[in-house]
Parts: structure tokens; C-alpha cells; sequence
């Protein structure tokens, strides 16, 4: 185990930054963000960022291609440039699993070039959480929040950050940084653990289950009457989707710039009445029909095709997000019954 | 995507001097969806639109774009030309490259760099043309005069003469209007009466003419060439058929003491009454107010005496509805209220009285018979002073700032008709300007001066006070002697300032009809469309427009019964393509887009739609009469969804010209 | 000469209503009244037709300066219209200038169809206000200035 | 005040003046109210509720549920009867299938406050006075009232509810609590100022379309910027221009029709204060045109929609008072 003390810690963002981006979460606006690191930048006290950290590998909208038209004649003109390599600082369990929820879509075949080109420039250092709040629900997806997957993994304690590389990726970012760390027995991480499970075990969502989902329940859960209740305050907006880490719906448009067009992708929800128009029309008519499908999706779809694995990391950022304040939580709980 | 033709026109060297035609049309050659690009001297010549003509047939053009002068100027013409081919005329887009260009511009790289920017902005715009159809609505053959004073009349008599109905609305009992009540007319000094009655006579005896007496409007529905209008007959407890107009009743009533505003409350009527001798319909009505039988249920003398059984005494108001193609406003004017004006002590004394309560006091059929007497001792008056510009010309807020216009005139009238009846009146007139233009009017007003001896004083009368032996001082400026004067008169008469009927301000709500401040209806253009409204049929006669004479009045109600004949003889009028249309799906009847359209275009309807989901539900929508609408787009922008939008000027080709003009090159 | 830095030239789009500006635009030109090639005109049948998303689509186009040009207040052709247009435009204008936008950026004149020589002065006054504040940055949309 | 609601919807779900109750129901936690339609005395009993935390303005369901067969009840807080007002004046909801019933509010507690201040971990609430007490897995806190209202509380404009069939509690009254406070400080700020400031927040937009889809005054069938024919529609905002299109054009589309309910502002997930935007349109119109308040008067004329010969020229915004 290494660590690095926390009066330190501006020196270890500087000596990462050097080399590459990086990002950690800072309060900009009132709300905590992933930001570009410049010196002096702040580390945020929040729990988590508003939004997720997807955007590092979808983000909310990008170029595809361009088309630049001269008179009657058209230049197909591919807009990526090299990606830099980059580092995203101080992701928490729930958002760390959520890459691997996003690879298995866009990393199966075909393989999303864009999504891929990202995911291999990009290193996650998560950050183990210490005060979770009443919205978490990572430990009922076997998400361990006292100490979360991703490249290295960091502890912040009182008075020093500890970090432990997981992969290669990590090791290298490590050997980066290598000069300003020094090496540390796992006392104080251990404790760290231990006082945070307690917490977790304390949180009131530290029973709520998905499991009967799991199983083979999809028509029953499609044709439960509960939908008309549960989808009935909906008001169809995105909130729950964009601020979802595991949400990976887009669509993609032309922008015509006047002298050209750009195609890009950009997020869309399921939630929304114009989502995956075609020619003849939205196949989901009612709010009820799309309400359903974002949560079918989370619960029965994506398991059954992902060796039961779930669309959902129990980040709770829908559950303190939504609007009117329904979500998956009060969604699974209503429905299982039925089941 | 069309295919689109550009032609540039040289405009002999009006463009082409400082506009590289050729270059122009060359660069626009290469715009997407254009087939076919030329330039020629003069586009607008004939060889110019048979280019346009072929290159159309040639090369299957579907859209054309002229770059050339104003479309003001040549838009029309090329409409034709391309209509000619085969195509839509609203196809075409003028590019203006004369006066927003060549004309202003001397540096010739700048002006063809603009003119192809403005040429490309109009091929922008033709991608997104559609083929616009003029509409058709019927025409009703019937005309509504709203007024029945000497406007209305002349109005009435012109359209009936052209062979079409017309019918008249009167809010009194009889028509003839405030005409009625003057004694004579200058500058000719003819009776009023003598020159109005027969006309009054011919409209009740015209086959063409229905008057509504005693009526109101009470709606108004529809639009040009096919309005709905309900009346309101008002109960006069005679019956119009039986009622003979003998006048029998009028002499039995007992109720005596019945103020009479045909005198202007100078004597007194009954409470059932003719207005005067020669009124039409010559027909008693009851007044309600003062009837002891409707009032109490006690007398019923009148039905007692009366010979021909007319008297019913539970008749109610009545609604008529009607349809009209044309509707006239000749609701005319009333003189205004004076108690504003203290200074001139109308209110403090019976002798100090209103010009149009001297023409009553002059005139045979009037309270004196005619022998000028004061109201408050019947003596004969030796002095008297007039005050003009009462309340006219005044922005202190308490009278009108337009010029009454009438008052000069007949001021000097009364001024020599009494010199001439009472040359030992001594006479004065306060005047602040003498305004007479006009035929024969400044050889009026000079022979009142110089022939009749009047004593014209330039200056405003600042105070008139009652003395208690009857005499009233009148104290006023001389501005050019530059004295103060005081004199002592028997009688004052002020010209009070003229305002619009109160009844216009409702009835141009009703019409969707636009007033200006002071409550004179706008009229289309204040110099080349006079006599109409800028809403589509309706038209304006008489002093409800403005203040006017007779002789103007009437004028201008035979020319707007030319408009109204030169509307009904259509069998159907076109419309303008060019106009609001709603996308039901998207409106959600909101009503804003018909708060903000001033002709009443829109209205809403209750229709059924089937839903995503498969069933029907029942939505209120915008529906755009196009027969009513002009296309300003007041509604387009009002409506927050874009539901509405504007043939020929849609949301889409507004932002294709803005791309177009901003498109970097 | 192409290495020298080219003046600064502003986009300025010019919405006028058919029936009294855009005429006060012919009748300058008609009396050779000069104002810059910056100024494109588009006509429109009233200012009460100009939405603000043709405004903001202008500047988001690369425009750097919109003005819109309509009949007296009275004097609308279809009555009211420049009444509607000056309410909308005086909130969107005073919006703009709220959220930090160049408030001289954008602009509301009456002309009418007899004042082609104020038609040329507004515009050279305009396109020299314009010009001052040079590019339009904050209401910018880089991919259409590519 | 919950107890008797329950108690009179049952009795006019009883007596049939209404087949179903639109109210608030409980959810996991003390804060996660969420807006529902009750059809029986059971489902009363067994959801539903009115605390500090039921914010959601009801009015925009009556649109959706006027559609519906027969009457609802509907619980209307003071300034959702603004609303209700502003809906009925655009034909958007039937009167005749609402009875309404005017609740007193006394300002809602704000969960985003709470977490401001550093609270995690919320398991209950009590009140206690004029103070809070806030019951977390890490302890409890107390805070007075005041401090973590919503902001819209804060700045309330009318506890007066001004459309009812019956009212629980007192008439309240038309306050003014300076709710144009922040808009007049924006405004004495430089424009550059006033840039980056509009620019922070506008930024943090993520086009989720929770302030629209929550605004009453944003009813549209289809709205512009989901309607690919209008030429601006939108699923992210691209760049600055977008995020500032998006936003400029929404106020403007309920300026004058925006009753002020702040709803967008609670709703948003990034916390960007939106009704500072409704509320420069709102000052502007008070200002230029004179006192107006949207749903105030059912059937009232817009501002935007209507004018005075005598009005203000456009030029006004570059003349007046401030920097």
C-alpha cells in the first residue's frame, strides 16, 4: 500500500497533470463536477458528482462525422484527432461499475470505436466512500463502496490519501508518481473498511433487493397493472437518465452548420415522447410504455441478456434527482410483489 | 429539391455598373438545386420574360429566382411571366440587387459579393416555396349602414341606386340624424330641412332600403363578403305596420312634461312621441321611461285614442339576424359635454347656450318658432358674444386637441343670419383662428365681417359670468389690440368641440374595426384608401372618421358607397395565399394567437383526434379563416409552439434567409 | 495582399417590414443613399412576424449585429402589429442584455416608407455601433463559424 | 391538515362529487413525495400525505387528467391555484371535472438546502417550532426553518389562494417578500459580470427538460425543441449558444404566462436557479407595462399578447439605470 499525505495531495494532482488530463470532482456552480485540473483547483467534499463519470466515455454529445459541402460537391471528413491519455480522479464505487455495465454494450460487437478509443486512454482512480448517504444502494449490486474497482483505488483519510494500483494501467499512473509516495502498511485503510461497512449496514436501503428480477419473470413484470400507477406522475423528462451512469441511449443527428453538416450523437431517454422516432412514429405511444421500458430495461432486459448482471449500479442520484421523485428503488419495490 | 432557375438582370447599367452581373450569376450557378443561371439587360422587357418563359420549359425549372430591382416594383410581373410557364406564381423569389444594392454601393467587389449573398438568400428561400393558391369566398349581396344621419342616407341611397340592398340601422326613432336639428346650411344658407327630408323620404319609399329604426347592432360575426350581424329592434310599444302617424296620441298623453331632445331639452314632449313632423318612419313610439302605463300600469289613454289599434303595450325587443357582404360605419358625432367648463358658466346660466341649441332657437320648427328669444326670459337678446374653439384645439386634457373643424363655419352663420334678422344685435365672435378653406366658405366668412358688420376679436374668452340683473360679462382678450375687454351680452353662445357617438368605441370592437385615441375610426391608409377600414369590408362614412361638414360628409358617403357597389358586384372575392395557417396537431388552443390578430381571423373549434396511443380525444384548435386574413404574422409569433405559421413567409424559409445571409464564404 | 490582417467586417442582418422600411430601403437606394454591404436585408410582412428565434438563429449564424426595422407606432400597416413587435422585442432585448449579451448588438428602428435617408443613417449608425463592439463572441456557435 | 384532507376526500369520494383525488403520496423517505391519483378511501389510508416536503405543483396533471371521465378532486397549494388560473385562461383544463380544494402552505422544506448544509444520511425529520430537526444515520441536526425553505418559499409571493370550490384554513394574503431581490442584483452587475455569471449556471444544463416538463405554463402538444421542423430542436446542447438558445427561448415562451410557482427551479438536477430568468421577464412586464401577475385573474390578458400605443421603445434597454 502507498500513500501520500493530504498536505501533499496538490503536488500529486500537479505531477499527474503534468503528464496527462486529469480530472476530479470540484464544486463549480454550487454543484460538484468532474473538472479539469489546473493548479489550486479545490477537490469537492460532495459524496458524488451530479453527474456521472459516463461522460468520459460517452459523453452527452459528439461528433461523428463531417460533411463539407462545396457547391454541389461533398467531402466526408472524419473529425477525431489523437486522444490524449487521462485520468479520472475520484470516482466511487457505484460509478466505477458502471464502465462495465457502458463496455458491455458499446465494447460488444460491434465494437464502438469512439467508446473504445476513450475507455483505452482513460484511467480511473476511484475513491472509497467514507459517508454514504440514504439514496445508496451499491451493496445490493455487490458493489463493495468501502473499497471500489477501477484502476487504482484511494482511501482519504484524515490526514493521508492511500492508494492501491489494480491493474496495469494503474501501475503505470502509479510509477508516474512514484517519487512523491511513500510506503504504508494497510492499518488505516482497514479500519477505514471497517467503519464504513458499519455505516452500511446501517443505511436504509441496505435490504432492497433486485434478485426476483433476475429470474425469468419478463412477462409477468411487463404485464403487471402497476405500471399505471407507477408511471402515472411521470412528467417524461431525462433527469433520470443523463444523471444515470449506466444509461446508454443516443441518438444521431445532422447539424447543418451552413457550410457543412456535422453528424453527431448525442444522450437520449427513453422517457422522452420523440425517442427513437422513425418512419412510423415512436413505437412506445403512452409515458406508461416508455416509463416501463427504462425500467424493464434496468431490471429484466439487461440481466437477461449480461449473465444477470443489472442496467443499475445504486448510485441513487434518480432517487434524489427525479422530480416527482419516483424511481427505480420504489419501481422494483411495487413490482415485486407481483412476481 | 427544386430545381431552380436564376436569372440576373443588368437593369441596362443600374445593376450592372457596379454589380459584376456575370459573376454573379456564375457563382450562383453553383447553389445547390440550381439547374439553370443567366443574365440579361433587361429581365423585366419582354425578350427578358420570354428567357424566363423557355429556360422554365427547358430545363423543367420548378422555383425561380430574379435578381433584379425591388420586388415592389417587378414582383407581379414576374409572378405573371412565370405563371405563363405553367408555374406557381408564388414559385418566384426576387433577389433586390438594384435599390439594396447597386444603387447604394460604388465599390464593385463589395456590391457583387452582396448581390450574390442576396441572390443565394433568395434561392435559400424558393428551396422552401410551396405552390400557393389564391382562395375564393362568396359574396353576400346586401349592405348594412350602421347610422342613419345624412351619411348614412347618402351611403344608403348610392348602394341602392346600384341595384343591391341596403339596410340601415338607427339607434332613434327616426333617421335624418343631427341635420335635423340645424336651421340652415352655409355657405349656400339653404334650409336644412328642405334638402334633407326628401332624401330621408326616398329612403323610406326605396324598394332597395329596409331601415331599422329605434336599433342596434348587437354582434357582429363573419368576415368582408359574408358577415353575420344581429340587430336589436328596441320595443317602441307601437306597432311600426299598424301606426299611422297621425299624431293623435301624441296630443292625449298625459304625461306633458317629458323633456324634448329633438329641442335639446329647450320644451317639452310627451311620453309618447313623433320626434318631429317630418320623421321616417312617421311612427309614435313610447317612451318607457316616462309612461305611466308601462311604468305603473295605470292610463292606456293612448291605446284608448288610438284609431288604427298600434298601441301594445307588452311588445319586447326583438333580435333580427341578418347577413350582409358590406358593412358602413356612419355613426357620427355628438357635440361634447361642457361642464368641464366652468369658465364659460354653461352650467350657471340658461343664457349661455351651445351652438347647435341656437340653431333650435332660430329654426321655425323649433322651442321659439323661430324668434331668436332668450331661454331664460324670452326677451330678445341685443348683445351677443360667440366663443369658438370650445374644447377644440385643447391639450389641457379637458376638451379634444383636433380641430372641430365645423365650427368657423357655422358660427359665421349664425353670426349674419342674426345681424341680418336683428341688425340691432351688436354681434361678437372670439375666435382663436378662422379656418375657412373650402368652396365659397372664405367669402362667407368675410361677408360676415365686412357686409354683416361682425365683431371678429382674435383672443379666447376667459371668463363668462351671470350678473344677477340677467346680463352676462363676458371677459376676454383682444390679442391684436392687445386689450382686455369686458363686455356686457345678453347671450353666449360657445361652439362646442365635436366627439365620435359613444356608441363607435363597442361597435368597433364588434367589427374588429381599429380607432385612433380619440375614437375616430382609423381609417386603411389616411391618404389613398379614405373611406375603408383596415379591416377587410367594413367602410367609413361621415364624421365617425373625422370631424366633417355636410358637404364633405357627403362626399365621403358616396365614395364609400362606391367601395361597397365595387365590392358587391363580385360574385366572390380572391384572397390573399399568403396567410396564417395552423397545424392542429401542434396547436394546444391556447387562444393567444387569436388575442393578438387584429381582424377576428381566428377562431377555435372542438375536434376530434385520434392519439398516439389509439384513441380519440376531443381538442380545442386554431382554425385561420383565410377569407379574413391579411398575413401580418402577429399569431406566428405569439404561438408558443409554432402551430401557426405563415404561407409565403414561414418559420423555415425566415431561417433559410438568415442561414443564407450569415453562411460564411 | 494576403498576410494582412483584414478589417474587421460585421454580418448585419436587417429584417424590415414589407410595407414601410423595407420600401424606406428602396427609396434610399433609389435616391443613391449609401450605407456598408454589411447590411443584408430580409423582407418580412410586418415586425410582428419576426420571431426572437430568427433573431437568435442570426447570431448563432454568425451574425454580428440584428436590427429590425418597422412602421411608426400608429402606423402599422395591419394596425397593431409593430405594437406586438416593440413588447416582444423590448423583453427579448432586455433579456439578452441580462444574461451579459451586447445589448447595442441589437436593435429596433421606425422607418418609414418616406425615410429612405433615416433608412441609410440608422444603418451606417448601426453597422458603426457594430463594427465598435466588433465580433460577436457570446452568442457565438463555433461550428457554424468553421 | 393531512388528517382532514383525507377525511373530506373520503367524504366527496362517498357522496360522488368526485370519482378521484389528486394528491401526494409517501414514499421511501421522508422527502420523496411523490404526485398520485387516489381512487379509494384504502389507497388514501394507505399513501397518502401532506408535509413540508410535498412541493410538486399539482395543476399541470389536471391537463392529462381533465381528459379523463368524471371529476377529480385536487388539492391546490397558494400558489399552484396560479397556475390552475393560468391553465383555465389557456383552455388547457376543464373547470367543470376539478373540484379544487385551497390547502395553506407554509413554505416547503428544501432537501437540496439540506444537503448544502452537509446533510447525508437522512432517515426522518421532525419539526419542532420554528426549527427542523433533521434525524440522519450520522446524528441529528437542527436547523431553523427558515434557512432550508425552498427558495421559492423564501421569497414567497401570495399564501392567498386565488381559485377554490372550498379552503382549508384561513385566506392568506398577497406578500411581498422581495422576490425580484437577485433579479435588481443581477441587473446592477456589469455585463461581463452578468456573463460569467449566466454562463456558470447555464452550463451546468444538461437538457434533461425537467423545468419544461414540470412548468405549467410549458403545456405545448409538441414543443418547439422536439419538433424537427422548427429548425432548432434539440437533444443536448451542443455548445454555449445552444445552452443559452434553449433557455432564452423557454422563458420567453412563458413570459408573461409564467405565474412565478419556482417549480423549475426546484425540479432542476443541477441546481440552476431558472426562475431567475421567469422573474427578469416578470420584473421587466411590472416595470414597462405595469403590475401584472399571471393566473391571478382567470381570463386576464397577457402582457405579451396585448399592448398600449403609449408603450415603452425597445431602445429603453439601452438607457437604463445600471451598468
Amino acid at each position: 500500500m502507498l500513500k501520500i499525505s493530504l498536505g501533499k495531495l496538490t503536488d500529486l494532482f500537479d505531477a499527474i497533470a503534468e503528464k496527462e488530463a486529469l480530472y476530479i470532482p470540484a464544486d463549480k456552480a454550487g454543484v460538484a463536477q468532474f473538472t479539469r485540473y489546473e493548479n489550486g483547483l479545490k477537490m469537492s467534499d460532495a459524496l458524488n458528482t451530479n453527474r456521472s463519470a459516463k461522460d468520459f466515455f460517452f459523453p452527452q454529445i459528439e461528433n461523428l462525422v463531417d460533411f463539407k459541402v462545396n457547391g454541389k460537391n461533398i467531402e466526408i471528413i472524419d473529425p477525431r484527432t489523437e486522444q490524449e491519455d487521462f485520468v479520472v480522479f475520484g470516482v466511487r464505487g457505484c460509478d466505477a461499475r458502471s464502465f462495465s455495465v457502458l463496455d458491455k454494450v458499446f465494447l460488444a460487437n460491434p465494437v464502438d470505436s469512439y467508446y473504445a478509443n476513450r475507455r483505452e486512454h482513460g484511467t480511473i482512480v476511484s475513491m472509497a466512500c467514507t459517508r454514504p448517504a440514504e439514496t445508496c444502494f451499491c451493496g445490493s449490486f455487490g458493489i463493495d463502496a468501502s473499497d471500489p474497482e477501477g484502476d487504482v483505488t484511494c482511501w482519504k483519510t484524515e490526514d493521508a490519501l492511500y492508494l492501491r494500483a489494480n491493474t496495469e494501467k494503474g501501475e503505470a499512473l502509479i510509477e508516474k508518481v512514484k517519487p512523491l509516495l511513500e510506503e504504508s502498511d494497510d492499518a488505516a485503510v482497514e479500519a477505514q473498511k471497517a467503519a464504513t461497512k458499519e455505516i452500511l449496514g446501517k443505511l436504509p436501503l441496505r435490504s432492497f433487493t433486485t434478485e426476483k428480477f433476475g429470474g425469468d419473470v419478463m412477462m409477468q413484470a411487463f404485464n403487471s397493472d402497476k405500471w399505471n400507477s407507477l408511471s402515472e406522475s411521470c412528467l417524461g423528462c431525462g433527469t433520470c437518465t443523463f444523471v444515470c451512469p449506466t444509461c446508454q441511449c443516443y441518438d444521431i443527428r445532422d447539424f447543418n452548420t451552413g457550410n457543412g453538416i456535422q453528424r453527431f450523437r448525442c444522450w437520449d431517454s427513453c422517457m422522452y415522447s420523440d425517442f427513437t422516432q422513425m418512419a412510423g412514429g415512436q413505437p412506445r405511444l403512452t409515458q406508461k410504455e416508455r416509463f416501463r421500458q427504462r425500467f424493464m430495461h434496468k431490471l429484466v432486459y439487461f440481466p437477461a441478456n449480461n449473465n444477470g448482471e443489472y442496467g443499475c449500479v445504486g448510485c441513487g442520484r434518480c432517487l434524489s434527482k427525479c422530480p416527482i421523485s419516483m424511481n427505480i428503488v420504489k419501481v422494483a419495490k411495487t413490482l415485486e410483489g407481483e412476481l | 429539391m427544386q430545381r431552380i432557375g436564376v436569372f440576373v438582370c443588368w437593369c441596362g447599367s443600374n445593376i450592372a455598373a457596379t454589380v459584376d452581373v456575370q459573376a454573379v450569376s456564375d457563382a450562383l450557378a453553383k447553389e445547390p438545386g440550381v439547374v439553370y443561371s443567366t443574365n440579361y439587360q433587361y429581365m423585366c422587357s419582354e425578350a427578358g420574360q420570354n428567357m424566363i418563359k423557355n429556360a422554365i420549359k427547358e430545363y423543367n425549372l420548378t422555383g425561380v429566382v430574379v435578381c433584379s430591382c425591388s420586388p415592389r416594383m417587378h414582383e407581379a410581373t414576374f409572378r405573371k411571366t412565370v405563371a405563363a410557364a405553367g408555374l406557381n406564381p408564388y414559385m418566384l423569389e426576387v433577389a433586390n440587387i438594384r435599390e439594396q444594392c447597386s444603387w447604394i454601393h460604388k465599390d464593385k467587389e463589395a456590391g457583387t459579393e452582396k448581390a450574390i449573398v442576396l441572390g443565394r438568400t433568395a434561392i435559400a428561400k424558393v428551396q422552401l416555396n410551396a405552390p400557393l393558391q389564391a382562395g375564393e369566398s362568396p359574396v353576400v349581396k346586401r349592405a348594412l349602414v350602421i347610422g342613419g344621419g345624412i351619411a348614412g342616407i347618402q351611403t344608403a341611397l348610392d348602394i341602392a341606386e346600384a341595384g343591391f340592398d341596403v339596410d340601415i340601422v338607427e339607434k332613434n326613432p327616426t333617421i335624418g340624424g343631427k341635420m335635423t336639428q340645424i336651421d340652415k346650411t352655409f355657405p349656400t344658407l339653404d334650409c336644412a330641412a328642405c334638402i334633407l327630408t326628401p332624401k330621408m323620404v326616398d329612403c323610406a319609399q326605396n324598394e332597395k332600403i329596409h331601415i331599422y329604426s329605434y336599433s342596434e347592432v348587437e354582434s357582429v360575426k363573419g368576415f368582408v363578403g359574408n358577415f353575420t350581424v344581429s340587430i336589436k329592434k328596441k320595443a317602441r310599444y307601437v306597432d311600426e305596420n299598424k301606426c299611422t302617424g297621425c299624431g293623435e296620441c301624441t296630443t292625449k298623453c298625459p304625461m306633458k312634461n317629458v323633456p324634448n331632445e329633438f329641442n335639446l331639452g329647450m320644451d317639452n314632449r310627451r311620453a309618447i312621441y313623433i320626434p318631429f313632423a317630418q320623421a321616417v318612419p312617421k311612427v309614435a313610439t313610447i317612451d318607457p321611461n316616462y309612461c305611466n302605463m308601462l311604468k305603473n300600469g295605470k292610463c292606456g289613454l293612448c291605446a284608448k285614442v288610438c284609431g288604427a289599434g298600434a298601441i301594445d303595450y307588452k311588445q319586447q325587443d326583438q333580435i333580427v339576424e341578418e347577413k350582409y357582404g358590406a358593412i358602413v360605419v356612419a355613426t357620427g358625432y355628438n357635440p361634447i359635454k361642457l361642464d368641464k367648463f366652468d369658465e364659460f358658466g354653461y352650467s350657471l346660466s340658461k343664457d349661455v347656450i351651445t351652438s347647435l341649441e341656437f340653431e333650435r332657437l332660430t329654426n321655425a320648427a323649433g322651442p321659439t318658432s323661430g324668434t331668436l328669444l332668450r331661454p331664460s326670459d324670452g326677451k330678445h337678446p341685443h348683445t351677443i358674444v360667440f366663443v369658438q374653439c370650445v374644447g377644440s384645439r385643447d391639450t389641457s386634457g379637458c376638451g379634444k386637441p383636433y380641430c372641430s373643424k365645423i365650427c368657423c363655419m357655422y358660427t359665421a352663420k349664425h353670426a349674419m343670419l342674426t345681424r341680418e334678422k336683428y341688425p340691432d344685435t351688436d354681434v361678437y365672435v372670439f375666435y382663436i383662428d378662422v379656418r375657412s378653406p373650402g368652396k365659397n366658405y372664405d367669402e362667407f366668412y368675410r361677408r360676415a365681417v365686412e357686409q354683416y358688420g361682425v365683431h371678429y376679436i382674435k383672443g379666447m374668452v376667459g371668463k363668462v359670468a351671470p350678473r344677477a340683473d340677467g346680463k352676462i360679462m363676458v371677459q376676454a382678450s383682444d390679442l391684436l389690440a392687445d386689450e382686455q375687454l369686458h363686455i356686457e351680452a345678453d347671450l353666449v353662445v360657445l361652439a362646442a368641440a365635436i366627439e365620435p357617438d359613444k356608441s363607435a368605441r363597442p361597435l368597433a370592437t364588434m367589427l374588429t374595426a381599429s380607432m385612433d385615441t380619440n375614437d375616430f375610426f382609423t381609417e386603411a391608409h389616411a391618404k389613398l384608401r379614405p373611406v375603408e377600414s383596415p379591416t377587410a369590408g367594413i367602410f367609413l362614412s361621415g364624421a365617425c372618421q373625422g370631424p366633417k361638414d355636410i358637404p364633405d360628409t357627403v362626399s365621403q358617403a358616396s365614395a364609400a358607397a362606391a367601395k361597397v357597389i365595387g365590392l358587391l358586384v363580385k360574385d366572390k372575392l380572391t384572397t390573399n395565399p399568403c396567410v396564417a395557417q395552423s397545424n392542429e396537431m401542434m396547436c394546444n388552443g391556447c387562444s393567444s394567437c387569436e388575442r393578438v390578430c387584429p381582424y377576428g381571423a381566428i377562431t377555435y373549434v372542438d375536434k376530434e383526434f385520434r392519439m398516439p396511443d389509439r384513441t380519440t380525444r376531443v381538442r380545442r384548435v386554431a382554425s385561420v379563416n383565410p377569407a379574413v386574413c391579411q398575413g401580418c404574422g402577429a399569431c406566428t409569433v405569439a404561438c408558443p409552439s409554432g402551430a401557426m405559421d405563415l404561407k409565403g413567409f414561414s418559420n423555415s424559409q425566415i431561417m433559410a434567409e438568415v442561414d443564407a445571409i450569415c453562411q460564411m464564404k | 495582399m494576403p498576410n494582412e490582417v483584414k478589417a474587421f467586417k460585421p454580418k448585419i442582418v436587417a429584417f424590415c417590414c414589407n410595407w414601410c422600411s423595407y420600401a424606406g430601403a428602396d427609396l434610399a437606394g433609389t435616391n443613391r443613399l449609401t450605407y456598408p454591404a454589411d447590411v443584408k436585408i430580409i423582407r418580412v410582412p410586418c415586425s410582428c412576424r419576426v420571431n426572437p428565434m430568427f433573431i437568435l438563429r442570426a447570431f448563432q449564424r454568425g451574425a454580428d449585429g440584428v436590427i429590425l426595422c418597422g412602421c411608426h407606432p400608429g402606423d402599422c400597416h395591419y394596425t397593431s402589429g409593430n405594437y406586438y413587435a416593440r413588447r416582444r422585442m423590448t423583453l427579448l432585448f432586455s433579456m439578452l442584455d441580462y444574461l451579459g449579451i451586447e445589448k447595442e448588438r441589437t436593435r429596433v428602428e421606425w422607418v418609414s416608407a418616406a425615410e429612405g435617408a433615416k433608412f441609410a443613417a440608422t444603418m451606417n449608425d448601426f453597422v458603426a455601433t457594430v463594427t465598435a463592439l466588433g465580433e460577436n463572441k457570446r452568442l457565438e456557435d463555433l461550428r457554424c463559424k468553421e | 391538515m393531512q388528517g382532514m384532507m383525507i377525511s373530506r376526500a373520503k367524504e366527496l369520494l362517498q357522496d360522488g362529487t368526485v370519482n378521484r383525488v389528486l394528491g401526494w403520496q409517501a414514499g421511501e423517505f421522508v422527502y420523496d413525495i411523490t404526485p398520485a391519483v387516489f381512487e379509494s378511501a384504502e389507497e388514501l389510508d394507505a399513501g397518502f400525505v401532506y408535509n413540508a416536503f410535498c412541493g410538486s405543483n399539482l395543476s399541470k396533471y389536471l391537463i392529462k387528467e381533465t381528459i379523463k371521465e368524471g371529476k377529480i378532486l385536487v388539492f391546490l397549494k397558494p400558489c399552484d391555484t396560479y397556475s390552475f388560473n393560468q391553465l383555465l385562461t389557456e383552455h388547457r383544463i376543464d373547470r367543470d371535472k376539478i373540484y379544487v380544494i385551497g390547502i395553506p402552505c407554509q413554505g416547503k422544506t428544501s432537501g437540496e438546502m439540506l444537503k448544502a448544509k452537509g446533510i447525508s444520511g437522512i432517515t426522518g425529520i421532525k419539526e419542532d417550532g420554528d426549527n427542523v430537526i433533521v434525524e440522519t444515520i450520522y446524528g441529528n441536526e437542527t436547523f431553523a426553518r427558515a434557512d432550508v425553505l425552498e427558495e421559492r418559499c423564501r421569497t414567497c409571493k401570495s399564501k392567498k389562494h386565488v381559485v377554490y370550490d372550498e379552503l382549508m384554513g384561513e385566506e392568506g394574503e398577497v406578500l411581498d417578500s422581495g422576490r425580484f431581490d437577485m433579479v435588481a442584483k443581477l441587473e446592477a452587475m456589469t455585463p461581463d459580470e452578468r456573463f460569467a455569471f449566466w454562463r456558470s449556471q447555464l452550463s451546468k444544463c444538461i437538457r434533461c427538460n425537467a423545468c419544461r416538463n414540470v412548468c405549467p405554463a410549458c403545456s405545448c402538444e409538441k414543443c418547439v425543441f422536439d419538433n424537427p421542423n422548427s429548425g432548432i430542436s434539440q437533444k443536448a446542447a451542443a455548445d454555449s449558444f445552444e445552452e443559452n438558445m434553449f433557455h432564452i427561448i423557454r422563458a420567453f415562451h412563458v413570459a408573461g404566462r409564467c405565474t412565478d410557482c419556482g417549480e423549475c427551479s426546484r425540479v432542476c438536477p443541477q441546481n440552476i436557479p431558472l426562475h431567475l430568468l421567469n422573474r427578469k421577464f416578470i420584473k421587466d412586464i411590472n416595470e414597462l407595462y405595469g403590475e401584472y401577475q399571471a393566473g391571478e385573474e382567470a381570463g386576464s390578458r397577457a402582457p405579451l399578447v396585448n399592448y398600449t400605443t403609449g408603450d415603452v421603445e425597445p431602445s429603453i434597454v439601452y438607457h437604463r439605470e445600471g451598468k
